[in-house]
């Protein structure tokens, strides 16, 4: 299992896109909304937290296909099948190198976005932590999605279409989390709310993600 | 570990394209299925790998003591060959590459990037992950594919090395290995007769 | 004793060549009390009906969107069923039963939305809010949408029925997630559930009993689209049965 | 006949319209869909019975 962790991660290193691409996509959203909504920058401030959120889960999305379409065109996941590792164990293993070339750096990056959304004081440190806490719920719901459409010619939109609506939940309490923050409110009720929804997710998904990619290699 | 199967009856795409096979797989000893393209070969050696059900029969003695390798190599064109290697020992539990890449004349190329290789060097690279697998039952679906004269002779040597040490090969393929110790079996005589497909029995 | 050895059981519907059977002789009844009830509730609701004294004639709306809302939910109720006996039992016409409410259940959810909208306009000035049913509703629609749209892309029956089916158990754990994050995202204008068993906020009588027939003519309008558009599927299986027979020789 | 629905006619006649106008295009597809593939079994069942 780390064999794995460490191979992927070491690819995502190697092939650079990993980190660079969604980063820049990232970025550019965050730039993009103030040319959208204008530059006032009390606007801005109310609904940076939300645009963070947004444009996390967008990058996190556009990388979701990668996550086993790579090794399953190489055979290499065929060959994982057959190795003494559990599926439920590869796919969890999969969702958190994808956390940690995707997510993480996203979340790293929010803070400093911010900036530019003018993001109020008291946001900071809670955007960062309810990405924290959320986006390894994005990386095992995309890895459950990314198995569903596997082989699938047009996997890509598919993806999508699939694995937003099951985003809603975590986006709601993530952004709820980090605006409540941004404005000096309560933050606990929300904050565990995600944090069920994350920890569900990465105990239960793993066994869905499992039997389907099982079902998807016969 | 004696690899057993009984019986068997599978399916490719639903629809029934083998039954009633049945072999037995000593350790030392290899097994080389022959029939035309489309006969099942594939989809058996899938089924022996665990990769999808069989129908009907049963399969013993595979599991934990098998290594598979099937038309593509599993390999990434990011890592070395040495890279490659020690990635597929770790998954099996085992850090040990230098004889596989010996046996496969990698030696050299072990610090190359697996994407540079030719597509021979490539088939030798995925060749030698069984050897560092420590699996004792190696299937093998059309190992020599896009290997010539002398790296098919590697593979034999590999092969024979392996059934010497206790060890046994299921392998699809056309070439003449010159592995006179192993057993031929014939496919077409399993071929299953017309019949609907699993899935479609309920609408027929 | 020997009365129950010819009990059938219910699993023997699940035979397709059973089902068919038993829907075409049981279908066009419930078609024409489908059509009964919806011309008798809605003309009933329509031209027989007071206004409310808040909201006016608008409260005619609610023959057409509280039904489509209810089947909408339990559209897809049935369809998680339904998923879950193709799981367990692996019968044919439980997944193509699943396959042919999908669009059913969406078209449900769409009238909802719609006539929600319409309501909406009036009553609160505006064709949406970010209301929580609202909001849930049109998830929901998109859960609909997912679902049909990978039945659609897979090509081998068996693996769609299967992959579907999963998609159908996680899709509905987290409707239910999306429904409590709207609810506690936004508290709402919309008023509490028409039919709920809290009197005070009950409609009153002269609006329940046409609703209440309104409803019923919806659920036997749900109930012969599924076993139509079930028949559907189980022939369309059966024609590429047959032609891969042929093929085959 | 018609009632008087007041200053919320269109909204009310709208929606029947819409709700309407879905369930008849549904209940369409779905006769239309049964009919095609009824037709389309009952050719492939006629030329299977005939082959033997």
């Amino acid at each position: 299992m780390m064999a794995l962790l460490a191979r992927d991660l070491k690819l995502a290193v190697r092939a650079g896109g990993g980190f660079g691409l969604g980063l820049a996509f990232f970025l550019i959203v965050t730039v993009l909304v103030p040319f959208g909504v204008g530059p006032e920058t009390a606007l801005l401030t109310r609904i940076a937290p939300g645009v963070l959120w947004i444009g996390a889960l967008l990058a996190c999305l556009l990388s979701l296909d990668r996550i086993l379409a790579l090794d399953w065109e190489d055979g290499t996941l065929d060959l994982l099948a057959t190795a003494p590792l559990p599926m439920e164990g590869i796919v969890s293993v999969k969702a958190l190198a994808h956390w940690i070339t995707t997510g993480l750096p996203l979340v790293l990056a929010a803070p400093v976005l911010g900036v530019l959304l003018n993001l109020a004081p008291g946001g900071y440190l809670w955007v960062l932590v309810s990405l924290a806490v959320g986006t390894p719920a994005l990386s095992v719901i995309g890895t459950f999605g990314a198995a569903l459409t596997i082989g699938l010619k047009r996997g890509g939109l598919l993806l999508s279409l699939l694995v937003l609506p099951l985003y809603v939940p975590t986006l709601i309490f993530g952004a709820e989390v980090a605006r409540r923050g941004a404005e000096g409110l309560e933050v606990a009720t929300p904050l565990l709310l995600l944090g069920g929804i994350s920890f569900g997710a990465m105990a239960l998904l793993p066994f869905a993600s499992a039997a389907v990619l099982r079902i998807n290699l016969r | 570990m004696v690899l057993r199967v009984s019986n068997l009856e599978i399916s490719r795409g639903g629809r029934a394209v083998l039954e009633g096979v049945s072999f037995a797989l000593a350790p030392g000893a290899a097994l080389i299925l022959r029939g035309p393209n489309g006969v099942g070969k594939t989809t058996l050696l899938r089924t022996v790998a665990g990769l999808q059900e069989a129908e009907a029969g049963e399969i013993t003695g595979a599991g934990e003591s098998m290594a598979y390798a099937g038309h593509s190599d599993g390999l990434k064109s990011m890592l070395t060959v040495a890279e490659n290697l020690q990635f597929w020992a770790a998954v099996f539990g085992r850090s040990e590459i230098e004889a596989a890449l010996a046996a496969f004349d990698l030696r050299e190329l072990a610090g190359r990037l697996a994407g540079s290789l030719s597509a021979g060097q490539k088939r030798r690279l995925g060749l030698a992950r069984l050897m560092v697998t420590g699996r004792a039952i190696w299937v093998l679906d059309e190992p020599t594919v896009s290997l010539d004269a002398a790296s098919v002779g590697l593979f034999a040597a590999a092969v024979r090395g392996h059934l010497a040490q206790g060890g046994s090969a299921l392998m699809a393929t056309h070439i003449d290995l010159g592995l006179e110790e192993a057993a031929v079996l014939d496919l077409s005589a399993f071929r299953a007769r017309p019949r609907a497909a699993q899935g479609d029995e309920a609408f027929l | 004793m020997g009365r129950y050895v010819r009990f059938m059981s219910l699993w023997e519907y699940a035979n397709p060549v059973k089902f068919i059977r038993t829907t075409d002789v049981v279908l066009p009844w419930v078609s024409v009390l489908a059509v009964l009830c919806l011309v008798v509730g809605l003309i009933w609701g329509f031209f027989f009906t007071p206004e409310d004294y808040r909201q006016g004639s608008t409260v005619k709306i609610i023959y057409l969107h509280v039904p489509a809302a209810l089947m909408a939910i339990n559209a897809w109720m049935m369809m998680l069923v339904a998923s879950l006996i193709w799981i367990i039992r692996r019968h044919h016409v439980s997944a193509l039963a699943a396959r042919a409410a999908a669009p059913v259940g969406a078209v449900m959810t769409l009238i909802a939305l719609a006539t929600g909208a319409l309501w909406g306009q009036p009553m609160w000035g505006t064709w949406w809010a970010w209301d929580p049913r609202l909001t849930s509703f049109l998830i929901l629609f998109l859960f609909y949408l997912g679902y049909m749209a990978l039945w659609s892309a897979i090509e081998d029956d068996d693996t769609a029925a299967d992959l579907t089916s999963i998609l159908c158990l996680v899709g509905s754990v987290f409707a239910v997630l999306s429904r409590y994050a709207v609810n506690f995202w936004n508290q709402g204008l919309h008023q509490g559930a028409s039919l709920s068993l809290d009197k005070e906020e009950n409609v009153a009588d002269v609006f329940y009993f046409p609703l209440l027939v309104c409803i019923a003519g919806f659920v036997l309008l749900f109930i012969a689209l599924v076993f139509l558009r079930t028949q559907t599927e189980i022939r369309a299986r059966r024609t590429r049965a047959l032609i891969a027979r042929e093929q085959q020789g | 006949m018609m009632p008087d629905l007041g200053k919320y006619a269109g909204a009310v006649l709208s929606s029947y319209a819409v709700a309407l106008g879905l369930i008849v295009v549904l209940v369409a597809l779905s006769i239309w869909r049964a009919r095609r593939v009824k037709a389309a079994l009952d050719l492939v069942e006629k030329r299977n019975k005939r082959h033997g």
